[in-house]
């Protein structure tokens, strides 16, 4: 589903943010992606949406090379997964419910659907009663979730999420977790960078390492694996 | 264009236009302080334009009554027959260039020479016995541009006495009355270019204020037109509204000019306030509507290349 | 102001006040976009001020010369002796509204009276045995609003056979003259309310576009005027670079009309360029500064309130 | 130090975040606080800044009523600690640099002082290279690291952290916990909201837990103590 062929990325500063990265993900894989601050692992996820592009190197996403992709094919292409911001990214002049909405609406669903889903989404991340509030209204930890749940609303076939449980309390990271196994197991690929130790640890699901742009491990059921 | 509007209109459903109506005019609501500066901006702009134009409209008005005022004047011979004048006359009205011709009988010259005098009038008693004052036609042409070639047509016209058509000051009035209308017209286009460049600044600040909205959209998947939408209408609504203050602004303060004119000042009768404000309203809704749309599009382009 | 000033000449340091000139300069730069929508806006919004001077100011140079023409004539009775005449004319001298006087004798009138006959001026010849035109003196008053006072004065004085002073037109001309000044007056009024409110709104937005960042240096702790201080810095610089460059195109701008109606239109003499553009040079100046640093201080206000 | 008196906040949606909180932290103390994603620990910090006014109830800092501060005093107030937002809230046209030294700045420290201090607080955070580098140009945790590294810049009495390591991996967390054990032995009073259960734990500081706005625990050397 993924398949990176010796990706480089050096930012403009000259920095070697990943440097001749292979790795392929397949489907329905559940895939951490761990790594020290500044490792290199929003960089991966940036260059698989095609926010930045590689230096070198090249990346494969459901059989289309994502470098290729016209300015009109870009949306379309990212429309293919869900994503969750590390910053969030939340839209700040919309309520909650709309900026779940709005994720629906571009890819023009009916307002019915919208309003089932929305719904929906929002008791799975336990904030229906956030729906009317605006981001700068919410704590760190429920804009997390409305992320997530702005990620998950068009049922994607691959999820995204970069450092998504940072800002919630273990309690609520679990269920978060658990809610993102059983998609998981419904079929969906997910590609997680984070930090969370214990999550990962307990998961045993594949974990790949990076550490100064560079893969320095990758495995199956793996641990997080970073304490000293 | 063609493959815009493909993209567009296979893709866009009702629905879909309708969410963007409501979404532009909820940004306006929103972004209410950008909001406001844009419609004053654009008020103001097309305000200061309109103030410009009514003037310029008021004073080429002027200029061609001016205009208007300028005349030939052809002299008969004394032995002239009645017969004989009325075939000058109609060979004069052949003359394409030539609007209107009159005649002044001897006795005509002689009444206007003495109200010439005024006070001096008596003066001319004498004359009254034997008239040394000319007959003449008095003729009009259509552009000040055609005066010369004209009249030096009727005076080479049999019982012509002579020909007075004031070319050494025509020439002066007429570089003039050039002069200010290229005048007014270079100050429209500039008045109306800086209007533009004013608003399009402005449309542009406030969708610069959204470029991380704009960014996050895209990250999320929503294409260049999902974006582009609702800001071309609200730039739209933007442009009209202020065009809509603008419009109410010129309209109550010309008519009030107007009124001060025709009672304190009388000589001018200035253009009527209805005619132009009119006219005026149907082109600066649409300077409005297209301004603010056009900008807003331009305005997006460069954070939609992303 | 006296408590302002205490907090911060009291408080601050001249390294500070350095710190203050630079971050200003630095973000004029890393704003660009807004920096060149300010810039430009006060550019814009000055040079059409700009136009609107200069022209009002040539309009009410040729109104003022209109203004010159306007003269009182005092005719003389025919027995007045040369010893009487002199006596009349420093009698008028002595009304302060007089700004000049001119003696006509009836051969001078005579003269005159041929010349305005033109063509006709042998209709003239047997005057000149009996000359029956009086002798006159001509007065120019100081402002046109005292014609009439004076003409009074003038017409009881002994010896004045009559005084003509146009007043039937003088009225029309005097509404005329007046409304063209209140116009000019209001016209500059309205369109440098409407530039400073297009200059104020425009940094409104650029200082708009900040209040995160404002909002933040407020939590960090940062005084008011820590805040205020590079703001108000910024605000003039933009106000002084786009003075600057509507500065620079009127110069250029109105020389070349000055020499285009120089060669061409000749009848007009228009201001010269430099005069008027070295005192509006100073007074956009000061204007940019003022305007910019204002609009700044006043749209930072509402972010501060926190 | 610290002493909230009956303090509550209600928010203008009628949302209660804090009811009827009394607790006093001394000069010194080491205070985790923690609670699940909303129970109102940004609130909390968020009325000790004064960057939002209770409802009801009274709040001292160093024998001063917050609230009857006037808007004059504020700033003095607010430079008497050092302050780690949940969302960072760097100066985003500033380098790292100028981000750190602009906290010197506005207490008008020598050019010579906030050169220095700047420097060695960016080796401590280890972003040394990172120095003029804008903010998004830097990851999510390297972002984390300058807003604390200007926290500490003023050399503080009392130190604010809301959440200061969730984007960080447990490596770099822990050199930062120790970091400011270190800073607390010398004499600073620190305060931190997060949700780390391991740094929580491991520590064995004061912990005050909130829940749905009340105060449920405060425990000397505590643990985190939400493991479902
Ligand atoms: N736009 C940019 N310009 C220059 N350098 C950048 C840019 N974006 C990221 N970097 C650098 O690239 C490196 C990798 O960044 P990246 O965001 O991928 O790290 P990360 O693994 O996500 O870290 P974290 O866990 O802290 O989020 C960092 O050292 C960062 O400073
Ligand atoms: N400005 C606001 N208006 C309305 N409600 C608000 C506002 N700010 C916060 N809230 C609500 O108050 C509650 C407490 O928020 P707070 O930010 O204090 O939570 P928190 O304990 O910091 O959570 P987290 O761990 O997720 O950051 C939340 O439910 C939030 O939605
Ligand atoms: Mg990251
Ligand atoms: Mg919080």
């Amino acid at each position: 589903m993924i398949k990176f062929s010796n990706v480089s990325k050096v930012y403009k500063n000259n920095h070697i943010a990943l440097s001749n990265v292979s790795v392929t993900i397949n489907r329905g894989d559940f895939v951490f992606l761990v790594g020290p601050s500044g490792a290199g692992k929003s960089t991966f996820i940036k260059l698989l949406l095609r926010e930045i592009e590689p230096t070198s190197g090249e990346i494969i996403v459901n059989n289309v090379d994502v470098q290729k992709l016209t300015r009109k094919q870009i949306p379309m292409y990212r429309r293919s997964f869900g994503i969750v911001f590390q910053d969030f990214r939340l839209l700040s002049d919309k309520t909650v419910y709309e900026n779940i909405a709005f994720a629906m609406q571009i890819v023009e669903a009916s307002s019915r659907d919208i309003k089932k889903r929305v719904n929906q989404m929002l008791s799975l991340v336990g904030l229906s009663n956030k729906a009317n509030m605006y981001p700068h209204q919410l704590s760190g930890g429920e804009q997390q979730r409305v992320a997530l749940a702005r990620a998950l609303a068009n049922n994607p076939k691959l999820l995204i999420c970069d450092e998504p449980t940072g800002n919630l309390d273990p309690e609520t990271a679990w269920g978060i977790m658990e809610l993102l196994n059983d998609i998981n197991l419904s079929g969906t690929t997910i590609l997680m960078a984070t930090h969370a130790k214990d999550v990962v640890d307990k998961m045993k699901k594949r974990v790949i390492a990076i550490e100064k742009g560079v893969i320095v491990r990758d495995q199956q059921r793996g641990v997080y694996g970073y304490e000293d | 264009m063609s493959e815009i509007s493909k993209e567009v209109f296979t893709v866009m459903k009702i629905k879909t236009f309708k969410y963007f109506f409501k979404e532009s005019i909820s940004n306006i609501i929103k972004n209410r302080v950008m909001s406001f500066a844009s419609i004053t901006t654009v008020a103001a702009a097309l305000f200061v334009l309109g103030i410009f134009m009514l003037l310029v409209a008021n004073v080429n008005k002027m200029v061609t009554s001016v205009e208007d005022k300028v005349e030939i004047k052809a002299f008969l011979n004394d032995d002239v027959t009645t017969l004989k004048q009325n075939e000058i006359e109609s060979e004069i009205k052949k003359i394409p260039a030539v609007k209107s011709i009159v005649f002044e009988s001897k006795e005509d010259a002689l009444e206007k020479f003495k109200n010439q005098l005024g006070e001096n009038k008596d003066l001319a008693n004498g004359l009254d016995l034997k008239n040394p004052l000319p007959a003449s036609f008095i003729i009009k042409v259509d552009k000040v541009e055609n005066v010369a070639d004209t009249s030096n047509k009727i005076a080479k016209m049999e019982g012509i006495y002579k020909v007075k058509d004031g070319r050494d000051i025509l020439d002066k009035v007429i570089r003039v009355i050039n002069f200010i209308k290229a005048s007014s017209l270079a100050l429209i286009v500039i008045l109306g270019a800086v209007g533009i460049f004013l608003i399009s600044n402005t449309i542009r600040l406030t969708v610069y204020a959204r470029k991380k909205e704009i960014g996050i959209m895209k990250y999320i998947g929503a294409t260049d037109w999902f974006i582009r939408w609702p800001f071309l209408f609200e730039g739209m609504f933007l442009g009209l509204f202020g065009a809509i203050i603008s419009i109410l602004l010129l309209k109550f303060g010309y008519s009030y000019v107007v009124k001060v004119v025709a009672t304190d000042v009388v000589i001018f009768s200035l253009i009527p306030a209805e005619y132009i404000i009119n006219t005026l309203a149907w082109q600066f809704s649409i300077v409005g509507i297209v301004i603010g749309g056009l900008g807003s599009l331009i305005s997006l382009r460069r954070f939609l290349v992303l």
